[in-house]
């Protein structure tokens, strides 16, 4: 059977490359990087090395650049970090509605310790109003969060706009780029902000790599407590192997992007159109052209996500979907819902997270195998018959 | 995949007794798209015993393979004793359920009660084990 | 030229059997933990597998297995994620004096949050009195950590003793055993503690692996917010090569703990012996028979840490030192001052960390290497000329 | 290894003028072991030249190399040429020097100039770039 893996949005493998860059750090080099020895120094300097890749790719400075373990812990890190350090100004958080749970629920986290939460809406492609980002912003106004691309529909929002627009306030602007970082351009002076996330698992290097970029001289409270590592931002012993991977994955990143985007949206372009064409009653979710270039998604009404997503992995493919039934709380997606899609369409959530790897026969193997699973469960749902009694009979 | 066994996924690939029966003599339906899940049941009766049962269901795989399994368990039962059919007869014969997915079994079982109910109002026949539970204890049981 | 790492306290390498169960998690296996298709399940099955293995080792349940990215982040996890949720108990923590700094800060940080933070005292060997942390129980106490074994002084601490003292009090008590869990037993029901962190690079595993080991049933504020990760204890896209190689380090040194702890007790002492016999005015630091199996920490009057690290490192030599000197602070190990010795002795910190690749050679290099250094660094040092003039002149 | 220059790495693995002069003209003694270095400074003066210089250093590999620089640096120089050394020069003959270990270059200077002040007191003489600190200024500056 035809394996297609299209859940990219999730993870991405690892290139090839990256793992190489890696091995020699999970095997031979495995000093402590704070340590006083030629094995620390080995390691110290690979990690250097790593800083400079990654504050290449988003156009910072080395220096800038805080290694975490996960993007999460990046936005974590940034909300929490950003507005303790700031409390002393005020207590007034602004984010969006579409927001990663990392962000939204750690500025959640921080309105049950006092802080005051601002959380704006978007419009029907998932797109937040700069004017009504800078219309919010108050006098205790200490840090806004909107994210630059959002992972289940793929919009990207106008993070330079709302940049330009917050600027003269000085309040601090953070943006979450885990899903855009490595898939477009990112650059922190271009959009304006003081602090930006991203994680190595979105752009084919490994998983429990992470960084915050903040702005040189912001002061930053960190999560944790302990060693000195990350200029006292991030303590505990550096996972050299992940960052050395992370830093040749942003490396490949910047030389392959114009390729891979080109790549990638042309794919994606034929399996919006394949989806849209063959399949009645699918909807395209998040904005029709400022979206990702690897990200497809789509609610397909009458039907259930989950069911879906087996029937497709009983066929060798992978995807996501934000249904209820795929959440562990059994709540449909926030993203689409604060879209104003109905909780009934928002069930039937796909999500598709195109790749490197994949190829234009991929994408007809999806357009052969989706519509039958969809008709499939169709037939067997109780809305689409009583749709085509009403529609059609 | 969510972790199914073997049994739920095999109810869910060939799921039996799937469709509506145009000429049901009772109709449950139960759940709320809103929710994640809907499930219809159609029951056919002759004499006192379930000849026919059919469903509909708009939900995830294991609200497919429950309704599935139960339709299954009900057909050729006497009304009673498909009453006595639970929730947790219905995990057990799938070989277990996911703990966020047990509220799937209740609608299984709910639904098949309220098509037996269905079917009792229209006849103005009571049924031994209907009684004793209102609709509202019905949708609410155990979820 | 030999080269001789013996500073496995800083961080061990990895054993080539846990960096092969890692391979195919890096490459081919890079589905997401929490995705619905087979990627997932591999993946999800994989970190499964890794949880009975850690959890095995130290004789807990894997549904009580937090998996971090680090030591620090374990305890970090523990000190305020357990204070947190206990803090409508009461709020008064109690740590020793000679905590790991992720979790002596981690409680400063909570005392500057308002809670009451007592630090109780070691003695010369660097040992907390079981009766010691017992009298410091007060109504409002709410969490007791001490570490099992120190990572600076090989001190094993009387874990178990304290567990028994403070059991009917239902105060919670964490310990670190991060320096000693896959070097010397460990079981959480023996110890009586509610939770214990532990780290993959202090027992032959990966960097960026840790875990924390909460009782079931245990309430704990997650250090992020995010997804349902960890059963919510901890968001963000899993390291699963890293949990891997973490479970199979586990397995490693549950398999071969005695063979090990023989092998490296003799080592040690062959070493202690050598220096101790060799370098006049050295001392062994730490409890002399209840100290790790692989640790040998002295101090060498007269002389300064960093300066015998360099000459020892141009001499193929990796060893660590608690000296002001070698750390970023430049200020002097606050173990080996909470255990009563002067900060001029303690600028004399060295710390050897054996490991499973050492061999006797390696103990007679550093024999052989050591006393030349020691002398020449005496050589120039204004306090040893001092000292000589009064003591031999 | 801390992140030091070739030429630090060279003035600490090779130290020039290490030891004590037995019949010293001057000495100077600065920083406490407890703070984690010490550095004594011996000179020989001849005429109003440092004829030789020497020095005992409690400490990190940086206090190391800076001692042995500033006594090379000091050696045949006149007093006064010799109070114009200053810690900045001396980090920058070293090829610089990691942040944290700035104060060391302060210490070598500052023994020197202490050294040199107890000739002076010795011999009853003021010499120019003497008289403009203080004591306790040496102890403090920069640090
Ligand atoms: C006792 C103890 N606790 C905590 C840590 C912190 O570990 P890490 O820096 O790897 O997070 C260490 C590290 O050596 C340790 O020995
Ligand atoms: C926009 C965005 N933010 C945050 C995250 C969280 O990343 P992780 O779970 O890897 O920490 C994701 C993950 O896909 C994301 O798309």
């Amino acid at each position: 059977m035809r394996k297609v893996y299209l859940d990219n949005v999730a993870t991405t493998p690892i290139l090839l490359e990256a793992v190489e860059v890696m091995l020699p750090y999970l095997r031979e080099v495995y000093g402590n990087p704070q340590s006083l020895h030629s094995w620390g120094d080995e390691a110290r300097e690979a990690i250097d090395i790593a800083r400079e890749q990654v504050a290449a790719l988003i156009a910072g400075n080395p220096e800038e650049i805080v290694f975490t373990s996960s993007g999460s812990e990046a936005n974590n890190l940034a909300i929490k970090g950003l507005a303790q350090a700031q409390a002393g100004k005020g207590k007034h958080i602004i984010v969006s509605a579409v927001e990663h749970f990392s962000v939204l629920h750690a500025a959640r986290t921080l309105e049950k310790a006092g802080f005051e939460l601002t959380i704006v809406p978007v419009d029907k492609y998932g797109l937040t109003d700069p004017d009504e980002v800078a219309k919010n912003i108050r006098k205790d106004t200490i840090l806004v969060s909107i994210m630059h691309a959002n992972g289940e529909v793929g919009t990207i929002q106008p993070v330079a706009e709302i940049g330009m627009k917050i600027k003269e306030t000085g309040v601090l602007f953070h943006t979450d780029a885990i899903a855009s970082t490595g898939n477009i351009g990112v650059d922190v002076k271009g959009l304006g902000v003081d602090a930006l996330s991203l994680a190595g698992n979105q752009f084919y290097g490994p998983k429990g790599s992470g960084a915050l970029w903040v702005r040189k001289g912001l002061r930053l409270i960190p999560l944790m407590d302990g060693g000195v590592q990350e200029g006292g931002r991030r303590p505990g012993t550096e996972n050299v192997p992940a960052i050395v991977g992370l830093g040749k994955a942003a490396e490949l990143a910047q030389r392959d992007m114009p390729s891979r985007m080109e790549k990638l949206s042309h794919l994606r372009d034929k399996l919006i159109d394949g989806i849209l064409t063959t399949i009645d009653h699918a909807l395209l979710t998040g904005h029709p052209s400022q979206r990702l270039p690897h990200h497809a998604s789509f609610c397909i009404e009458f039907i259930e996500g989950e069911a879906m997503l087996m029937l497709l992995n009983s066929q060798g493919i992978a995807v996501s979907s934000g249904s209820a039934c795929t959440s562990q709380a059994l709540k449909a997606s926030h993203v689409l819902i604060a879209m104003g899609i109905s909780h009934e369409i928002a069930q039937g959530s796909l999500l598709f997270g195109l790749g490197v790897d994949n190829n234009e026969g991929d994408i007809d193997y999806v357009i052969e195998k989706l519509p039958p699973i969809v008709s499939k469960l169709r037939q067997m749902s109780p809305l689409y018959a009583r749709f085509m009694k009403e529609h059609r009979g | 995949m969510p972790v199914y066994s073997e049994k739920v996924m095999e109810y869910f690939m060939n799921p039996r007794n799937v469709g509506e029966i145009k000429d049901a003599d009772g109709i449950g339906e139960v759940g709320n798209p809103v929710c994640g899940d809907m499930m219809t049941f159609y029951i056919k009766v002759k004499g006192n015993r379930l000849e026919d049962v059919k469903f509909q269901t708009f939900g995830c795989g294991a609200a497919i393979a429950v309704s599935s399994m139960v339709s299954e368990m009900a057909i050729g039962k006497t009304l009673e004793e498909a009453l006595t059919i639970t929730p947790s007869m219905v995990a057990q014969e799938l070989e277990g359920l996911p703990k966020n997915k047990f509220h799937c079994s209740n609608l299984g079982a709910q639904a098949l009660r309220k098509a037996i109910r269905d079917y009792a109002n229209k006849k103005g026949i009571k049924i031994k084990g209907l009684e004793e539970k209102g609709e509202e204890d019905e949708e609410g049981e155990e979820s």
